[in-house]
């Protein structure tokens, strides 16, 4: 047996990577079973990145399935609420590079805003209620509905079903509560130099100024 | 009418980055002076060398970025940069060495990180490095110290000092090994008889003629320094603290396997020039306190752990280098207690 | 002399106070308008209670304090209210806010105080009133309402009262003069508070050893009284709160906590000045003194101007060349914000109006990058390190923003001083401040809507499930009332005994009982009576053959005829013999086939019934855990779920009851089928008795007349109208949701009714 | 064909494993010393590289996926012998020089990257070509190293060919800066090697940024917001 062994290698060599191909198959077939993970954690977590404005402008009926999507294998900047922040967090989130924002979804707003009915032009068919993602619009059959503004969340879904056109979306006004102090002109790091020349210049004006 | 806009607080303490930076230079003054005495106008081309060097590499890449060249060059970090390279280097090197000293230090290790403010590693250590491993010809020629020159020859004239530099045009008998070659290359000598028999130990005082004067001389200029609060005592006395610590364990009286004392680790090489104006370097060095201080010990011991047992006579340059990766793993788990807190860093995740 | 700490950090700007503490305090002549900001504190803004056009006197309350943290707003002088509008505030927005315009009539006519000579006599809380009435709010920079902070939690002792008289700030010597000048008032002030604080062990006054003067004054009025002054060696910020709180007792406040919550209170020198005035003379918070400095102006003292005067007033008045300022800082140099506009009025935390010239306040130089030379860490308060930070803030990092404690920062400025690269640090942690809590209330909002979003959507789903459920319900209900009905149909008829639903029975039952149709024993009793009648019809016939073969044999005609009558009677009677024998038969086999639908209800039913409570327990089970785990999860649905658990509760109770109820049915109606097989009655059970009652009844009505049938109908009907009456009136007491049914009922009942009478009067 | 058009811009170009993908570092770095030794690993690696690609791809609906990758770390292995035993027999200079990294290719990440990503997912032709590319892309990257190492580092180019084509290659040495030039050795170190692919990737990336620039400024418009779906179902 030895002597067979030690004289035609090919047929050992053969047979030593079967038995071994033989042995970890089975591991780690056995391993797979055994060890297979339910669910999926990470859906959750991008679920709690997302803004959850709950808009639909992602393509997904929702955020959560949006959330699903990019487990998929959806790109993440799908979203426009979210907009660069929520895609640099995702992207923070997955290890991967932060894309721009795709526009075909919509385009990111720099001001928040809530929807306002017109009340007095409402004509109380509860078409926006039933819009509503977040059951943020108050109202019943022919009475006049209102919009609940700390929990609308902006995403303009009530605005084409109404039939007479009177919510409007209005940004969110910041009083003087409201008001912060803005960040320092951009410093001059690296990162700074890809801005194109015009906004370059405009900073080295203001250095010429000062 | 309106007024500016503009975040408190409106008062400020006079001087600048720019300022510091004079200082610091200001700061090398006596150690050029004592350089040049012993070792001749070398260092002297050296540093008017580098200089322009890194100015014109500083130069030229701030208007690759587009950005505005006098601003930046007002900061007078790459005239700094240029002084220490300057100071590294020995005199006397050719002046290809030095150009391309100044461009791996101006270039690669400042400008491509972001300038200064962004550079992980000293600039002037790195492109002193890239030069000892390319060239360790040129870059262990050391002079002599004038008190150990033979009978008759006199430190070289400006004259043949740019020969030397430009035209590689050799001055004869020139070069002479460094203290720190000396000890190394010892295998059978006494520390006491190492001393007594060579020139460059018996012309000198502690450590070695001319560079423990050379050492004296960083050390006036780096207590100038803090007298000047330009930088807190930490990193410095605890360089020294752990060199010397390290120098006294391994002392062993002086047999022929010493590794020298405490004193002559502390006045030779480039020790006083590292723990002063290379440790000190903030960018790279860690910010806190605490962080200064494990930061100078552990330069302080790889400089004696490289001497003793790494493969060339001085450290300070790799030591730096190596701190300047640990020093942002050094600033992690050395973050202060912030007042109304209960311990240092709270969250380590 | 007490031991006195250090704290980390600390600047040394130049103090630039001499310029204005060499003179008392002056007064200015009265502004021609006074604007009084509604929100001069931290907290929500008061709510105006005047009108435009009412006159206002001296010390008038014209804004109210809305809640708790919020302090009344009075009238500087007597005048005229001209407006409330939005003017620019001192903010460092230059925002515009709701403001009440006064226009001075220059009577100075003070509205009734009350003064009161022993605050001793009075209730703490009493006191507490009229510090909160006076509008008296932390007169040191921020604003914080006084009497909050003297009003702690009944578990928080407070053990020392500190008042600041530190004003570490350049420039500023609005509390230096103040102490100077009203030292006793101020002692007083202190003493005042602790009383309110249940006499704190330590009552100190905490000030810097720049100013001599206000401490020797200071000492000497604190002589004999259990007030400490404590000196300490001049640095910026030792002012700040948790600073002086370091630096005389040695402990640090919790990040995140109140000074109450280690018992100490802090109070601004200014302010127990103004608890004094209020409490002994009833004055309200309507002017202060504040510091008027800078290169730009002719005259730079102090000064205690009406709360209201515009800035402008105030600089014209000190002879300000407008033209050499650059800007103008309400506040310090370190801490002070500039305001965009000269017409910001003063307010309760106006503590100086610098108005510095170009030269003494040059503009910023452009930022250089940072060179970590950690200067910023040396001077940082805190023991942040703003490098790191401004390195975190620059790359919006704010995870690790908050890891280095970003809102520890008290922004003091103490980095940016000394920054060598004169980068705006605060700004960077101002902005990044803001930045994370807009962030944060953002977190919480998407948070609120995912929750509002997922509830929908579970509503929306159980809506569409209960619609689904009540489809099919309505499927099944309506399938098992024609089943129940045929049943009904099949069982009532013969027997009248009340049965349940099986569909193979009420099949086989309606067959078989299908010839019965008609009442039975009317059938019966027709059938005989059609015999007897048949049967004398033939006896007669017989009876007049004889005679007539007797009397007259001849007349063969006539016996022919009698003869054929004779048979026809014979035929008739036989067919009545017959049809009276298939019905017996008949009735005999409608007998046995009930026999048989009782045993199988016996067993099926209760079959049925035994599986329906185990399928409903086991609902309940699973319903009951559904809810407990909503509950812990706290989900919205838990109320829906509680809901479902007592329903199925419920009707495990109903199907629990029938199914005792059906088992004790069964035994009896086994029984029943037993006696039924022995032919006849032993013990006669309830359900025996129902079917005697039920033959009686048939045997009684089919022998009953039309008008006896009626009569019986009505009564019955009069009893069942009557039981209905009584359910919904039940019904409606409980307001069952079965009512409308009830009421169409009775509605339908009574109609019968009425046609049963009128049937009844016709016949009669 | 237009699959095949981006098989091989993104093996050369777009997805070059060296640059893009920064896979196979450990022989990028160390054998890129001189244009000889970066050929010879180079035409190594592509070897193994198709060559894995290709048995991947004859193999992909046999292999379950729980033994996916011994699987795959097999047939690598067993083309590296290959080319390991070819070497030996051919350019036995060369095996010595590159010594263990010969060997190593078995864990090259490139190869058993492509193979997971690609050849487990593509029938042959495709696979094949894959490999070739991106071998191909990887030959390239390392040549070019090995040229800008070996001019700056030593002064030469194109020095030693002889151990891989033969005597008549001993002619092709090339002195690039004359008999004087001292050496750069950091060039010749690993720093060097870092600081080469450094600007190499600085290269692509700057080309790749003209190039975008350009295809941006001809770009249609797209149409804003046009994805959205409604959240709230049917509205009545």
């Amino acid at each position: 047996m030895i002597e067979l062994f030690t004289e035609q290698p090919i047929i050992s060599a053969l047979i030593a990577l079967g038995g071994l191909a033989a042995v970890f198959g089975a591991v780690l077939g056995f391993a797979a079973i055994k060890f297979k993970v339910e669910g999926d954690p990470l859906v959750e977590q991008i679920d709690e990145l997302l803004p959850q404005t709950q808009c639909g402008q992602c393509g997904y009926p929702g955020c959560r399935p949006y959330a699903q999507a990019i487990v998929d294998g959806d790109p993440i900047n799908k979203c426009p609420p979210g907009g660069h922040t929520t895609i640099a967090a995702l992207a923070n989130l997955l290890d991967v590079e932060a894309p721009a924002l795709d526009e075909e979804h919509g385009e990111e707003s720099e001001v928040k805003k809530v929807a306002y009915i017109r009340e007095d032009e409402c004509i109380g068919c509860t078409k926006c209620i039933q819009a509503c993602p977040v059951d943020a619009i108050l109202g019943a059959a022919k009475q006049m509905h209102t919009v609940i503004v700390s929990e609308c969340t902006g995403c303009d879904l009530c605005v084409e079903p109404c039939p007479v056109d009177c919510i409007d979306m209005l940004p969110i006004e910041t009083g003087i509560a409201g008001w912060k102090w803005d960040m320092p002109a951009p410093a001059h790091i690296i990162a700074s130099d890809k801005i194109p020349h015009s906004a370059d210049a405009s900073t080295t004006k203001q250095e010429d100024a000062a | 009418m309106a007024f500016i806009k503009i975040t408190s607080p409106h008062a400020h303490k006079p001087g600048n980055t720019g300022s510091v930076m004079q200082t610091v230079l200001l700061a090398t003054l006596p150690g050029i002076a004592v350089l040049t005495a012993f070792f001749g106008p070398g260092t002297l081309v050296n540093i008017l060398l580098t200089s322009l060097f890194c100015l014109a590499f500083e130069a030229a890449f701030l208007a690759l970025r587009k950005k505005r060249i006098a601003f930046y060059l007002k900061d007078y970090s790459a005239l700094v940069t240029a002084f220490l390279l300057a100071l590294a280097l020995p005199p006397y090197a050719p002046w290809w060495l030095i150009a391309t000293g100044s461009l791996f230090a101006i270039v690669i290790a400042k400008q491509l990180y972001g300038g200064l403010g962004y550079n992980p590693f000293n600039p002037a250590m790195v492109g002193y490095i890239v030069l000892l491993i390319s060239f360790p010809l040129e870059m262990s020629s050391w002079p002599a110290a004038s008190p150990t020159l033979s009978d008759g020859a006199q430190l070289p004239g400006i004259i043949a000092t740019l020969q030397q530099v430009f035209l590689g045009v050799p001055i004869d008998g020139y070069t002479g090994a460094t203290p720190l070659d000396l000890l190394k290359q010892n295998q059978s000598q006494l520390i006491s008889d190492l001393y007594a028999n060579t020139s460059a130990f018996n012309q000198g005082r502690w450590a070695g003629a001319g560079w423990e004067w050379v050492n004296l001389a960083f050390l006036g200029g780096g207590i100038f320094l803090l007298y000047k609060k330009i930088f807190t005592w930490h990193a410095p006395i605890a360089m020294l603290a752990s060199l010397g610590l390290l120098a006294a364990l391994f002392y062993d009286g002086g047999s022929s396997t010493s590794s020298g004392s405490p004193l002559f680790h502390w006045l030779s090489g480039a020790t006083m020039l590292g723990a002063f104006f290379i440790v000190t370097d903030p960018v790279t060095s860690a910010v806190s306190v605490r962080g200064r201080l494990i930061y100078g010990a552990l330069v302080g011991a790889l400089v004696f752990i490289i001497r003793v047992w790494g493969n060339y006579p001085d450290a300070m340059a790799f030591a730096v280098l190596l701190m300047n990766f640990a020093a942002p793993f050094i600033d992690y788990y050395t973050k202060p207690r912030t007042y109304g807190h209960k311990s240092g860093p709270k969250s380590q995740a | 002399m007490r031991k006195v700490w250090d704290i980390h950090g600390g600047v040394h700007p130049p103090e630039s106070k001499t310029q204005s503490n060499h003179c008392a305090i002056a007064s200015i002549e009265l502004a021609e308008e006074l604007v009084l900001p509604l929100s001069q504190h931290i907290g929500a803004p008061s709510t105006a209670v005047v009108t435009v056009g009412d006159r206002v006197l001296k010390g008038q309350l014209i804004a109210e304090a809305q809640g708790l943290i919020s302090a009344p707003i009075h009238a500087s002088t007597s005048g005229t209210v001209t407006a409330i509008e939005q003017r620019p505030i001192a903010h460092p927005s230059g925002m515009t806010a709701d403001c009440i315009v006064l226009k001075p009539d220059g009577l100075e006519e003070w509205i009734e105080i009350d003064a009161c000579n022993d605050y001793k006599a009075l209730e703490k809380t009493e006191i507490l009133a009229k510090i909160r009435g006076a509008g008296i709010s932390g007169m040191g920079g921020a604003g914080f309402p006084a009497a909050v902070k003297l009003n702690p939690r009944p578990n928080q002792k407070i053990t020392t009262l500190i008042l600041n008289g530190t004003e570490c700030e350049p420039y500023i010597t609005a509390d230096d003069m103040l102490m100077r000048e009203h030292a006793n008032e101020i002692i007083a002030g202190a003493l005042l508070l602790a009383h309110l604080l249940d006499n704190p062990s330590e009552i100190l006054v905490g000030i810097e050893d720049n100013k001599p003067e206000a401490i020797a004054t200071m000492q000497a009025a604190a002589e004999n009284t259990a007030v400490e002054i404590v000196v300490f060696p001049t640095k910026y910020p030792s002012g700040g709160e948790k600073q002086l709180i370091e630096i005389v007792t040695g402990k640090q406040v919790p990040s995140g906590a109140l000074p109450a919550s280690i018992g100490i209170v802090v109070q601004n020198v200014g302010s127990a000045f103004a608890a004094w005035r209020a409490v002994r003379f009833g004055e309200p918070l309507i002017s202060r003194v504040t510091t008027v400095v800078g290169e730009s102006l002719a005259l730079q003292r102090n000064i205690e101007v009406p709360l209201g005067t515009p800035i402008q007033h105030i600089l014209q008045q000190h002879g300000w060349q407008q033209e050499n300022a650059a800007r103008l800082i309400i506040g310090g140099p370190m801490m002070g914000y500039t305001v965009e506009s000269p017409l910001v009025p003063v307010v309760k935390t106006t503590n100086c109006i610098l108005a510095p010239s170009r030269q003494e306040v040059p503009e910023q130089p452009p930022a250089q990058p940072c060179i970590r030379c950690g200067m910023c860490a040396e001077a940082c308060p805190a023991s942040l390190l703003p490098q790191q930070l401004f390195w975190f803030a620059q790359s919006e990092n704010y995870e690790k923003l908050r890891e280095h404690d970003l809102f520890d920062c008290i922004e003091c400025g103490a980095c940016s001083y000394v920054c060598p690269s004169n980068i705006p640090l605060v700004q960077y942690y101002r902005a990044s401040k803001s930045e994370i809590r807009i962030i944060d209330a953002d977190k919480q909002k998407s948070d609120r809507a995912r929750v509002r979003f997922e509830a929908r959507k579970a509503r929306i789903e159980q809506a569409e499930a209960e619609k689904e459920a009540k489809r099919v319900a309505r499927k099944i209900a309506a399938e098992q009332a024609k089943r129940l009905a045929d049943e009904k149909k099949a069982l009532a008829g013969p027997q009248g005994t009340a049965t349940t639903t099986s569909s193979e029975l009420a099949d086989k039952a309606s067959t078989a009982a299908k010839p019965t149709d008609v009442d039975p024993a009317t059938e019966l009793a027709k059938l005989e009576r059609a015999l007897s009648s048949a049967q004398s019809r033939q006896e007669r016939a017989t009876a007049s053959l004889t005679d007539m073969q007797r009397e007259d044999p001849d007349n063969t005609a006539r016996i022919e005829s009698l003869q054929a009558r004779l048979k026809q009677a014979q035929l008739k009677v036989n067919e009545a013999e017959q049809k009276l024998g298939s019905f017996k038969a008949a009735q005999n086999s409608v007998v046995a086939t009930e026999t048989i639908i009782k045993q199988k209800l016996t067993s099926s039913p209760l079959e049925q019934l035994q599986k329906s409570v185990d399928t409903i327990g086991k609902r309940l089970t699973t319903a009951r855990q559904k809810l407990a785990e909503a509950e812990a999860a706290g989900t919205p649905t838990v109320e829906a779920l509680r809901q479902g658990v007592a329903k199925l509760q419920q009707k495990l109770d109903t199907s629990e009851r029938e199914l005792v109820e059906a088992k004790a049915a069964t035994s009896t109606a086994s029984e029943v089928a037993t006696e039924v097989n022995s032919d006849h009655n032993k013990t006669l059970s309830a359900a025996d008795i129902a079917i005697e009652k039920a033959k009686a009844k048939a045997a009684a009505q089919a022998n009953m007349s039309d008008t006896e049938k009626r009569a019986a109908q009505l009564t019955s009907l009069q009893s069942r109208l009557t039981k209905a009456r009584e359910r919904l009136a039940k019904a409606e007491a409980e307001n069952n949701e079965n009512i409308d049914a009830f009421r169409i009922g009775v509605e339908k009942l009574e109609v019968k009714l009425a046609e049963a009478k009128e049937d009844v009067k016709e016949k009669a | 064909m237009s699959q095949y058009k981006e098989i091989v811009s993104n093996g050369l170009w777009k997805n070059n494993p060296a640059l893009v993908q920064l896979l196979g570092l450990c022989p990028l770095l160390a054998v890129t010393g001189s244009v000889v030794n970066a050929l010879g690993l180079g035409l190594a690696t592509m070897l193994v590289l198709v060559g894995s690609n290709i048995a991947v791809s004859l193999i992909r609906n046999a292999v379950s996926d729980a033994v996916r990758l011994p699987a795959f770390v097999m047939i690598i292995a067993a083309f590296t012998t290959c080319t390991e035993l070819l070497m030996q027999a051919f350019t036995f200079e060369l095996y010595q020089i590159l010594g263990i990294f010969i060997p190593l290719i078995v864990t090259n990440c490139a190869i058993l990257g492509r193979a997971d990503a690609f050849a487990s997912k593509n029938s042959i032709l495709p696979s094949a070509i894959d490999g070739l590319m991106m071998g191909m892309g990887f030959l390239c990257v390392l040549v070019a190293i090995g040229a800008i190492r070996e001019s700056i580092g030593s002064g030469t180019l194109f020095n030693n060919m002889q151990l891989l084509f033969g005597e008549s290659a001993r002619g092709w040495s090339i002195q690039l800066f004359g008999e004087g030039y001292r050496g750069f050795l950091v060039a010749v170190l690993p720093p060097g090697a870092f600081l080469v692919a450094g600007m190499l990737i600085a290269l692509k990336n700057s080309i790749d940024s003209h190039l975008q620039a350009r295809a941006a400024a001809n770009k249609v418009k797209l149409e804003k917001g046009s994805k959205r779906v409604r959240t709230t179902g049917q509205v009545a």
